[in-house]
C-alpha cells in the first residue's frame, strides 16, 4: 500500500501512476476535495488555448486525453482509496513498514448517500464569506468536486436541520463524529504542494492594508468568478522572491502565472492597460511565445521594481524607477497585483519532524530523483520545489519508478 | 536583350552620370533598356515621412505602369527607388489585403496592379540575371586597382528585398573581380552614406558619411565604386565638404559601378561621363 | 419497412429510464410527461423515472426491468454521458448485455440546465432527445474487446542522460532494453561537459557511474554507431530495423588497449571536441567513452595499415560492412536529444569569419578538464597545428577579456522564436568556471535580454557569479568588429540600463547559440509516425497530462528531443518515459475496446481514401480475391472516425457511429422535432465530444441559456462528419446545421477538424448547388472551456435559421431522395 | 494613443519589442539622437506622446534599415519612424526650418511636375531660406563646381499624366479624412 500525502495535482497523478501497476494506493487530503491549488487557479498555461484548470487528469478510455475532474476516472480506480477531509495525525515505522494513523474529520454528509444533487444548498439560510470559493452557504462543495458530495461548515452552520428536511437521500448526518483511521504503507509520496506567501511583511506594498493590493493567487479567484473590474493593473514580479530578506531563490513560474493573467485580462477587456513591473522575464523554452503574445497584445512592460505604494482617492500611486528610462516615475493604477514567492506548504515542516525528513533552508523537502532522505518516502510536486504543472505531472509519473522499485 | 528600366528622378538631374554610363555600358553588353513611359518620382524618403500610404501608392503607380507596358522585370539603378518599388511590390504581393488597399487608390487614377512585376536593382541584374561570366568575356582593359566597394543600406536592406547578405555582401565584389580589380573588405561596407540628412540635418550627415570614408580610407583602396545616386553624391561631392569641414584629406575617387564597367568593356571617359564626377581630378593624379 | 426489417424491430425490446437528479431535472422538465411520451413510441416495452438513476437503487431499477421485460436494448435520460455512460454501460454487462447495447440522453446538461425557465420548452426537448435515442438504440450492435498480448521489450534511441534513464529504470525493473545510440558510444552531450549546473558537479563522473551500472545490468543491451531505419507493428508488438554502421574495429574481440588509437598517423579536425582538437584516423571520442572501442573513419584514413599491425587482439576488419538488426519490442523511448546551432547566419557577430568567435559549447571544450587544452581557455586565432607533434599548439597569452552573448538565434523571430532555456545557466557556469578555476582577474561580460536562472538553486548560482565579479549588461549586441591585425575584437551594445550604446573590447567572443533538436530528429519522427513541432522537436500528446506521450500508442519521447531541457529534467523525463512504459507493458497485456473503425467489404471499392484520412496509418489498402479492400488495423485505430465521414460508399464506419446509427439519431430526432416544435426552426448541432459538446456541458453547469430548439448529437471528432450525415438532417427537415470541433492545432486526432472543415466547405458548395444554400450549414471551433462561446453559436445560429425561413426541403410534401 | 496611431501608419506592432537595444547599437546615427531608437520604442509603449514627438530621433533617422535588419522581434524602427514624421507632419511639428522647407518643395515638386527636379529645387530652397548665408557662402564654391560639370539641369522634367498623381494624393487624404471620422 502506497500512502500518497496530498491530493492536489501531483498527488492525483502520482494516485493514477501508483495504481496502474496494480498497486494500492490512499490518498490523504486535509480539504474537503481533491484538485488542490487547482481548484483556485481557474485556467492554465501553457497549453495553448488555455485550458480549464480542472481539466487535468486522465480519463480511462483515452489516457492521456484532456479531460475534466468532473470526468476523471480517478474516482473509479479500484486500488485506489481517497480520504478527504483527513489529516495524518502519527507515523510510525515497524519492521520497514509505516503505520499511519489519519483523522477524517466530519464532514456531517454522508459520502456514500449524497448525490450532489443541490437541494440542500439552496435550502440552507445561512451565507458566508469564503476566502477561495467567495460567497457560499454553511453547506457547500466545489465546483465539479471529488467526492462528489456537500460538505457542512459546522462553524457557520445554525443547526437549523433545513438541509435534513429537503435531503432526499438522508445524506445529512449533523451528529457525525471524527473517525481515527488506521493505515499501514510501504511507502510515502509526499504531495503536500505549495502556498503562496502573503507579503504583509513587506510594508512598502501595503498588502493588507491596502484592498486593492493583492495577489496572484486572489487575482485568479477573482477572474473565476468574474468579479475583476479595472482599468488600470500594475502587476509586480518576484515579491518576496529572488529578495534575500525573504526567500532568496525565484519561485520560477510567477511570471508564466503573470502573463497568463495579463493576456486573459487584455482578451476580456481589450481596453484595459496592465503594467507587468519585472527584473527578469523568465519564459524559458516555448514559454517565449507567451511573452511574445502578451507584448503583441499591448501589455506594457516595465523593467523595475517598484519601491513604494500609497493609496490616494481610491488609487493606488506607486513609485517606481523605469530602468530602462533611467527614471523615477509614479502610475497611477486601480490594482496592484503581487507575484508572490510560492512557498512550501504549512504542513510539511510537521511531516518532516515526524518521518526525519531533511528540508533545505527555505523548507522544501531536499531530493533527489524523487527520493528523499528517508528510505521508501518520496516526494513529488512542488513541496520540493517549485514547479509548473507539467513538470509536477512528469514528476510524479516519474516518481512511481522509484516507487515500485 | 531588353528590359524595363525606371530611371528615377536623380539620374535625370545631377546624376545623369550614372544613367549615360548605364545606358552605354549595358549597351556593349547587348542589354536594351526600355523606359517605363510617364513614370513618376518613387517619393524617396521624403514623401514616405510627409505622407506614407501616398509614397507608396506612387510607388504603385509604377509598378502599375510597368505591368500596363509589358514589362515583366524593371531594373532600377537608384537604391532608393529600388528599395521604395521593390518593397511595395514584396508587400502587395505578399499581402492580399495590402493589395487590395493600394488598388483602391489606384483605381481612382483609373489603374491597377496584378502583382506580375519583378523590381531588380542594376547591380542584382547584371551580376545575378546577366551573368558574370558572360560580362568576363568582354572585358577589354581590366581595372587593376584595390577597389572598395560601397553597397549603402537601401539595397541590402530590409531582409524582404534584399538579395543577398546585408552584413557581408558579395554581388559588387564579385563584379569589381571580373573587371581585373581587387576588391577590398572593411566595415562600413553596408553603413549607412547619411542618405538625406545632408540636406535636412548637415552636421550629423556629413559626420555618418565620414564615418564611411575612414573605414574605406584604412584599406588602402584606390577607388570606390557605388551604385546609388545618393551615395555617390554623399561620398563624391560631399567629400570635398568634408576634407574642408574636418580638415581630413581622403583624395579617394569615387565613381558607379557602371562607369567601372564602361572603362572596362572598353568606353571612353567620356562615353561613361567619368569627367562628371567631382572626385575626377582626383584620379588624375 | 420490409418483412425483414419488421421482424427485426419487433425483437428490439426498449426500456426507457428517466432519472429526477433531485431537481436538478426534475425541476424544470416534466418527467412524468417524458416518461409518457417515451411510452409511446415504438419497441419501447418500460419507461419509468427514478430520483437518481445513478444511485444504487436507481442502478437497481434498470438491472430489474432488464431482466423482468426482457429488455435487450436501454435507453437513460439523465446527465452528460461523459458523466454516466460509463455507470449504465456496466450495468448492462452486469445484466447479461452486451454494454454497447445502451444511449445516453443528455436532459441535464442540454435541457433543464440550459432552459431553466420554460420548463415547457425543455421538456418538450427533452422528448425529442429522447425520439431520438430511442431510435437509435434499435440500429445499435454489440461491440466486443480485444486483448493484446504485449512484448515486454522496450527500444530506447539515444544514450545521453535521458536515455540512460529510461534504460537503467527499466532494465532494472527486469524489461529488455535495447539502447541504441548513433554515436560510436553512449552519453550524448553530457560527456562533452567538465561541469554541469547547479551543483557544479563532473558530468564524467556521474556518466562513469551510469555507464557502471549499465554494465551490470544484464537485461540492458548497448548498440552504438547504429540508426533506426524502419519501424513496423503496432503498440505492444513494434518490429524495429536498425543499421549498425561498420566500426571497422571487431566489438567482440577488441580490448580497449587503443594501441592503435596512438600508432595512427593521421590527424584530421575532431568533430567531437567542435574542432578545438584534432583526432586521429581510428579514434575514441573522450577517455572515460563507454564501450571503449574505437571507430575508424575511412574516409580520413589512409589505408596504411599500422593499426592492424599493433593491434593485439586482431579486432581490426577493413571489411565490414553495415548491418541490419531486427527487434521486437513492445514500446519505443525516443531520447535524441539536442544539438547546437551553429550560428553562421548571425553574420553581424562574424562566427565562422572572426577565428575567436565562438559558441559556449565550443567553450565548454577548452573548459573540459578532459578536453584539449585540458581546461585552459585559448585564442583559436593563437592555435596552430603542429605537423611535428601532431598536435594542436597555442601560442600567445590566453584570453583576458571575454564577451558572452546570450540569445543568439533564439528569442530571435528571424531565426527561432523560443527560448533555448539552459544558455543563461550554461553562460553563468562558463563565467563561473573561468573566474574561478582559470582566473579570477578575467574580465567577462554578459550581455543578456533577460537571466533566465529559474530552478532550484539557479537564482542562487547566478547570484555567485556576481559575486565573482562578472559584468552584466543589459542588451543585445549590435555587431563585432575585428582588429585585423591584433585579431582583438570589439562589440557594440546598447547598456539599456545605461541608455547608450557602449564598445567593449573582447580578446574571446562566446555565443549562447540556440539549441535544437538533434540531426535526424525529423526523419526518425517520420519513421516513428510521430509529429514534430513547428520549432522542429518532437510534440508531446500534452503539456500537462501526456509530457512524455506521442500521439503513438506505445511510443514515449524524453529529454531534450521535446524542447530544450536540463539535465534534472531530462532525467526526469528519463524515468517517466520509463514509467509510461512499464505501465503500458507491465500486465503482459492490454485489452482494447473495439469501439473503432470497420470495413465492409462488400461495399468498398479500394479507392484508398480512407488510408490518406487516418492520421494513424491504421487503415490500409490490400489486395485481396475480392479485389482492392481496405482494412483497419484495430489496434492501430484510435477510433476518431475521420476514414468513415470521407468514405464514398459508406463501406467504412465508426463502430458505434455507423451511418444507420446516425441516421436513425437525425430522424428520431428531426420527426419528433418537426412535430412538437412545428413551425419554430430547427437547428442540428453535431459536436466533437473533447470539445464543443464538453463545451455544452460547461455551459449546462454554468446554466447558460441558449434556445430550447438547438439539438445537439455527440460525435468522436468532428473530422467523424459525413456530408451523408449533413445531407441527411436536411432532408428530414433541419433548417440549419452546424458542426463544432476543436481549434486548430488542438485536435486530439491530429487534424480530424480541419478535415472536418474541408468537408463542410464542400457540403457547403453542394448545398448552394441544389439549393438548399450553403448559408445553413457551418463549422466553428468551440474549445472545451468556452461555455459562453458554444451558447453564443447555438443562439446566432438559431437566429440564422430564423432569418433564412424554413428550407424548402421542410415544406416539401415528399422529398426525393437526394442521398 | 500614440502607439496605435504608429502602428496603424507603419503596420508595425511597437508592443512586441522586448527592448534588447540591438537596434540602438546598429543605428549609425543614435550617436546624435535625443532617445536611441530602444528608448523611442519604450516610449510609444508607454505612450509618453509629447515626449515622443519632441525627439529628435525619428527626423535623424537616415533609413538604413539597420535597426530593422537585426531586431530578434522583427520591428522595423525604420516604418516607425515614418510614421512619427507622418504624425508630426499633421501637426505642424518640424524638427528645424530647413526640412521643413525641403519637405515642402518636395511635396510640391511631386504634385507639380510628378518628379523632383533637383535644379529647380536648389534655387527654391535657397530662396526660401533653407540655407543660412555663412552655408551659402560655403557651398558657392561648390555650386560653380556642379555648374562647370554640367550638374546642374535646366530643363523641367514633368510627367504626362499628372492628374492621377493628384488623383491618388486626393484618395489617400480622403481616406485619412475617412479614418478619423
Amino acid at each position: 500500500m502506497i500512502l500518497i500525502i496530498g491530493g492536489g495535482i501531483a498527488g492525483m497523478q502520482s494516485a493514477i501512476e501508483v495504481t496502474s501497476y496494480g498497486l494500492e494506493a490512499a490518498i490523504v487530503e486535509k480539504s474537503p476535495y481533491l484538485g488542490g491549488n487547482a481548484n483556485f487557479l481557474h485556467k492554465y498555461f501553457p497549453s495553448m488555448p488555455l485550458d480549464c484548470s480542472v481539466c487535468i487528469t486522465s480519463c480511462i478510455d483515452m489516457p492521456g486525453i484532456r479531460k475534466c475532474f468532473y470526468r476523471s476516472s480517478i474516482f473509479s480506480l479500484e486500488n485506489l482509496k481517497i480520504y478527504t477531509n483527513s489529516e495524518i495525525k502519527e507515523i510510525k515505522k515497524e519492521n520497514g513498514k509505516f503505520k499511519v494513523v489519519i483523522e477524517k474529520l466530519p464532514r456531517y454528509v454522508r459520502e456514500d448517500r449524497c448525490v450532489n444533487c443541490e437541494l440542500c444548498k439552496d435550502a440552507c439560510p445561512v451565507e458566508v464569506e469564503d476566502n477561495l470559493l467567495g460567497k457560499r452557504k454553511a453547506i457547500y462543495s466545489y465546483p465539479q468536486p471529488i467526492p462528489p458530495v456537500y460538505t457542512i461548515d459546522m462553524q457557520a452552520c445554525n443547526k437549523c436541520g433545513k438541509c435534513k428536511e429537503v435531503c432526499r437521500t438522508d445524506a445529512i448526518d449533523l451528529e457525525q463524529k471524527p473517525e481515527k483511521i488506521e493505515l499501514e504503507a510501504e511507502a510515502i509520496i509526499i504531495a503536500t504542494g505549495f502556498e503562496e506567501f502573503k507579503p504583509h511583511d513587506m510594508v512598502e506594498y501595503g498588502y493588507g492594508t491596502y484592498k486593492n493590493v493583492i495577489t496572484q493567487l486572489e487575482l485568479a479567484k477573482m477572474l473565476k468568478q468574474d468579479n475583476f473590474k479595472a482599468e488600470k493593473v500594475l502587476m509586480i514580479q518576484c515579491v518576496g522572491s529572488r529578495d534575500k530578506r525573504f526567500f532568496a531563490y525565484c519561485s520560477k513560474i510567477c511570471c508564466m502565472f503573470a502573463i497568463k493573467h495579463a493576456i486573459m485580462l487584455k482578451e476580456k477587456y481589450p481596453d484595459i492597460e496592465i503594467y507587468i513591473a519585472y527584473m527578469d522575464i523568465r519564459t524559458p523554452g516555448f514559454y517565449e511565445y507567451w511573452y511574445r503574445k502578451a507584448r503583441e497584445l499591448g501589455i506594457k512592460f516595465l523593467r523595475s521594481r517598484p519601491g513604494d505604494i500609497v493609496e490616494n482617492n481610491g488609487k493606488l500611486e506607486v513609485y517606481f524607477e523605469n530602468t530602462l528610462e533611467k527614471k523615477v516615475d509614479k502610475l497611477e493604477v486601480d490594482y496592484v497585483v503581487l507575484s508572490t514567492a510560492l512557498i512550501p506548504n504549512e504542513n510539511v515542516k510537521r511531516l518532516a519532524e515526524m518521518l526525519g525528513l531533511e528540508l533545505d533552508e527555505y523548507g522544501f523537502i531536499l531530493s533527489e530523483d524523487g527520493r528523499t532522505n528517508v528510505p521508501n518516502v518520496f516526494v513529488a510536486g512542488l513541496a520540493s520545489s517549485v514547479k509548473d504543472v507539467p513538470e509536477t505531472v512528469l514528476e510524479a509519473v516519474a516518481s512511481t519508478v522509484e516507487v515500485i522499485k | 536583350m531588353k528590359v524595363g528600366y525606371y530611371p528615377g528622378c536623380s539620374l535625370k538631374g545631377m546624376e545623369d552620370a550614372y544613367s549615360i554610363s548605364l545606358i552605354s555600358s549595358f549597351k556593349v553588353l547587348g542589354i536594351e533598356l526600355v523606359e517605363i513611359e510617364d513614370w513618376n518620382c518613387c517619393g524617396a524618403s521624403v514623401i514616405p515621412s510627409y505622407d506614407y500610404k501616398f509614397a507608396n501608392a506612387l510607388a504603385a503607380r509604377n509598378l502599375a505602369l510597368a505591368e500596363e507596358q509589358n514589362l515583366r522585370t524593371i531594373i532600377a539603378p537608384c537604391s532608393e527607388c529600388y528599395n521604395r518599388l521593390a518593397y511595395i511590390n514584396y508587400k502587395m504581393k505578399n499581402d492580399a489585403g495590402y493589395m487590395e488597399k493600394m488598388n483602391k487608390i489606384l483605381s481612382e487614377a483609373g489603374l491597377e496592379y496584378r502583382g506580375t512585376v519583378e523590381v531588380k536593382h542594376a547591380v542584382d541584374f547584371l551580376v545575378n540575371d546577366f551573368g558574370i561570366d558572360k560580362i568576363k568575356e568582354k572585358v577589354k582593359n581590366p581595372i587593376n586597382k584595390k577597389i572598395a566597394s560601397y553597397y549603402g543600406c537601401l539595397f541590402v536592406r530590409p531582409r524582404e528585398i534584399s538579395v543577398e547578405s546585408a552584413e557581408n555582401p558579395k554581388t559588387m565584389d564579385s563584379l569589381v573581380e571580373a573587371l581585373g580589380g581587387t576588391p577590398v573588405d572593411y566595415d562600413g561596407k553596408t553603413k549607412c552614406c547619411g542618405a538625406s540628412l545632408v540636406v535636412s540635418n548637415e552636421k550629423v550627415g556629413l559626420q555618418t558619411i565620414k564615418n564611411v570614408l575612414d573605414s574605406i580610407k584604412e584599406t588602402e583602396a584606390e577607388i570606390i565604386v557605388t551604385s546609388c545616386p545618393l551615395c555617390h553624391a554623399n561620398l563624391d561631392t560631399q567629400q570635398l565638404t568634408i576634407e574642408k569641414e574636418f580638415k581630413v584629406n581622403y583624395m579617394l575617387p569615387v565613381m558607379y559601378f557602371t562607369q567601372l564597367l564602361g572603362l572596362a568593356l572598353g568606353l571612353s571617359e567620356r562615353e561613361v561621363a567619368l569627367n562628371k564626377n567631382l572626385t575626377y581630378e582626383v584620379l588624375k593624379v | 419497412m420490409s418483412e425483414k426489417e419488421k421482424k427485426k424491430n419487433e425483437e428490439i425490446r426498449i426500456g426507457f429510464f428517466q432519472c429526477h437528479c433531485g431537481v436538478n431535472i426534475a425541476g424544470s422538465v416534466d418527467v412524468k410527461e417524458v416518461v409518457e411520451y417515451a411510452k409511446k413510441l415504438p419497441n419501447v416495452v418500460v419507461a419509468k423515472d427514478h430520483m437518481f438513476l445513478c444511485s444504487d437503487p436507481g442502478r437497481n431499477l434498470v438491472k430489474e426491468a432488464i431482466k423482468k421485460y426482457n429488455l435487450n436494448r436501454v435507453v437513460s435520460s439523465h446527465c452528460t454521458p461523459s458523466l454516466h455512460q460509463e455507470t449504465f454501460r456496466t450495468v448492462l454487462k452486469e445484466a447479461g448485455l452486451n454494454p454497447f447495447f445502451h444511449e445516453n440522453v443528455n436532459s441535464r446538461e442540454h435541457a433543464s440546465w440550459v432552459h431553466y425557465r420554460d420548463k415547457k420548452k425543455a421538456t418538450d426537448k427533452v422528448k425529442v432527445l429522447v425520439a431520438g435515442g430511442i431510435e437509435r438504440v434499435k440500429h445499435h450492435k454489440p461491440i466486443g474487446t480485444m486483448r493484446l498480448k504485449v512484448k515486454k521489450s522496450v527500444l530506447v534511441i539515444g544514450g545521453g542522460p535521458a536515455g540512460i534513464q529510461a534504460a537503467l529504470d527499466l532494465g532494472k525493473a527486469g524489461y529488455k532494453v535495447y539502447l541504441v545510440d548513433r554515436r560510436p558510444h553512449l552519453g550524448g552531450n553530457m560527456a562533452r561537459l567538465g561541469k554541469v549546473f547547479p551543483t557544479d558537479d563532473c558530468p564524467i563522473c556521474i556518466l562513469g557511474k551510469k555507464f557502471h551500472e549499465l554494465r551490470q545490468v544484464k537485461e540492458i543491451e548497448v548498440i552504438t554507431y547504429a540508426e533506426v531505419k524502419e519501424l513496423s507493428g503496432y503498440v505492444g508488438n513494434y518490429k524495429v530495423k536498425i543499421e549498425k554502421k561498420p566500426r571497422y574495429v571487431d566489438e567482440e574481440k577488441c580490448i580497449g588497449c587503443l594501441t592503435c588509437v596512438s600508432k595512427c598517423p593521421v590527424r584530421v579536425k575532431s568533430e567531437w571536441y567542435e574542432g578545438m582538437d584534432v583526432r586521429p584516423a581510428i579514434y575514441i571520442n573522450y577517455p572515460a567513452q563507454f564501450p571503449r572501442i574505437p571507430v575508424r573513419d575511412p574516409e580520413a584514413c589512409i589505408n596504411c595499415g599500422v593499426c592492424k599491425k599493433v593491434c593485439p587482439a586482431d579486432a581490426i576488419d577493413f571489411d565490414q560492412k553495415p548491418e541490419t538488426i531486427e527487434l521486437e519490442v513492445g514500446a519505443i523511448i525516443v531520447a535524441t536529444g539536442y544539438e547546437e546551432w551553429k550560428p553562421y547566419a548571425v553574420e553581424e557577430y562574424g562566427y565562422g569569419k572572426y577565428k575567436n568567435v565562438i559558441t559556449q559549447l565550443e567553450l565548454a571544450q577548452m573548459l573540459n578538464p578532459e578536453g584539449p587544452t585540458h581546461g585552459k581557455p585559448f585564442k583559436p586565432s593563437d592555435a596552430r597545428y603542429d605537423k611535428k607533434k601532431r598536435k594542436l599548439v597555442i601560442e600567445g597569452e590566453p584570453p583576458k577579456k571575454y564577451v558572452f552573448i546570450h540569445c543568439v538565434g533564439s528569442r530571435d523571430e528571424k531565426y527561432f522564436s523560443y527560448c533555448s532555456k539552459i544558455c543563461c545557466m550554461y553562460s553563468i557556469k562558463h563565467a563561473k568556471m573561468i573566474l574561478m578555476d582559470v582566473d579570477p582577474n578575467a574580465e567577462i561580460y554578459l550581455c543578456y535580454m533577460d537571466i533566465r536562472a529559474f530552478s532550484k538553486g539557479y537564482e542562487e548560482y547566478y547570484k555567485q557569479v556576481q559575486k565573482l565579479g562578472a559584468r552584466i549588461v543589459r542588451g543585445k549586441p549590435a555587431e563585432i568588429r575585428e582588429d585585423p591585425k591584433t585579431k582583438k575584437l570589439y562589440v557594440k551594445v546598447e547598456d539599456t540600463l545605461l541608455g547608450k550604446p557602449i564598445e567593449i573590447e573582447a580578446d574571446l567572443v562566446v555565443l549562447a547559440s540556440t539549441l535544437r533538436p538533434s540531426k535526424g530528429t525529423k526523419e526518425l519522427a517520420d519513421i516513428l509516425r510521430i509529429t514534430t513541432g513547428e520549432d522542429g522537436f518532437l510534440r508531446e500528446l500534452h503539456p500537462k497530462v501526456g509530457p512524455v506521450d506521442t500521439v503513438t500508442a506505445g511510443i514515449f519521447i524524453a529529454g531534450a528531443a521535446s524542447g530544450p531541457k536540463d539535465i534534472p529534467e531530462s532525467v526526469a523525463q528519463g524515468s517517466a518515459a520509463a514509467a509510461r512504459a512499464m505501465s503500458l507493458l507491465g500486465k503482459g497485456e492490454v485489452e482494447i475496446i473495439l469501439n473503432k473503425a470497420e470495413v465492409n467489404q462488400e461495399l468498398c471499392i479500394g479507392c484508398g481514401i480512407c488510408e490518406t484520412l487516418c492520421p494513424y496509418g491504421a487503415i490500409k489498402v490490400h489486395e485481396t480475391h475480392l479485389g482492392r479492400k481496405a482494412k483497419v488495423s484495430e489496434v492501430e485505430c484510435q477510433g476518431c472516425g475521420a476514414c468513415a465521414g470521407g468514405c464514398p460508399t459508406g463501406a467504412v464506419m465508426r463502430r458505434n457511429y455507423e451511418l444507420d446509427q446516425m441516421f436513425a439519431q437525425i430522424e428520431g430526432i428531426l420527426r419528433s422535432a418537426k412535430e412538437i416544435f412545428k413551425d419554430e426552426p430547427i437547428v442540428l448541432a453535431f459536436a466533437c465530444k473533447q470539445c464543443a459538446y464538453a463545451a455544452s456541458e460547461a455551459a449546462g453547469t454554468s446554466r447558460l441559456e441558449y434556445p430550447p430548439n438547438v439539438f445537439i448529437i455527440r460525435i468522436p471528432c468532428s473530422g467523424t462528419i459525413d456530408i451523408a450525415h449533413v445531407l441527411k438532417a436536411f432532408k428530414e427537415g433541419a433548417d440549419v446545421v452546424y458542426v463544432g470541433g476543436c481549434e486548430p492545432g488542438s485536435c486530439a486526432f491530429v487534424d480530424g477538424n480541419l478535415k472536418a472543415e474541408k468537408r463542410i466547405q464542400f457540403a457547403k458548395r453542394l448545398l448552394d448547388a441544389i439549393g438548399i444554400g450553403g448559408d445553413r450549414l457551418e463549422i466553428f471551433w468551440i474549445p472545451a472551456p468556452e461555455s459562453m462561446k458554444f451558447a453564443e453559436v447555438a443562439k446566432m445560429m438559431v437566429e440564422r435559421a430564423k432569418k433564412l425561413g424554413p428550407t424548402p426541403l421542410r415544406k416539401a410534401k415528399a422529398v426525393k431522395e437526394v442521398i | 494613443m500614440i502607439a496605435e496611431e504608429v502602428s496603424k501608419i507603419s503596420g508595425e506592432n511597437p508592443f512586441a519589442c522586448f527592448q534588447c537595444g540591438d537596434c540602438t547599437g546598429s543605428c549609425p546615427v543614435s550617436f546624435a539622437m535625443d532617445y536611441g531608437p530602444r528608448r523611442m520604442i519604450h516610449l510609444i509603449q508607454l505612450n509618453l506622446e509629447e515626449e515622443v514627438l519632441k525627439a529628435n530621433t525619428h527626423w535623424l533617422c537616415a533609413s538604413c534599415y539597420n535597426c530593422t535588419y537585426r531586431c530578434p522581434r522583427n520591428i522595423s524602427f525604420t516604418r516607425i519612424s515614418y510614421a512619427l514624421r507622418n504624425i508630426s507632419v499633421k501637426r505642424g511639428i518640424y524638427p528645424n526650418k530647413t526640412t521643413k522647407i525641403f519637405y515642402e518643395i518636395f511635396l510640391d515638386h511631386m504634385l507639380k511636375y510628378g518628379r523632383f527636379n533637383e535644379g529647380i529645387f536648389v534655387r527654391e530652397f535657397v530662396a526660401k531660406g533653407g540655407k543660412g548665408l555663412k552655408e551659402l557662402l560655403r557651398d558657392i564654391n561648390l555650386g560653380l563646381k556642379l555648374w562647370k560639370k554640367g550638374k546642374i539641369p535646366k530643363d523641367v522634367d514633368k510627367i504626362d499624366k499628372l492628374d492621377q498623381i493628384k488623383k491618388i494624393y486626393e484618395a489617400c487624404v480622403k481616406e485619412e479624412k475617412e479614418d478619423k471620422q
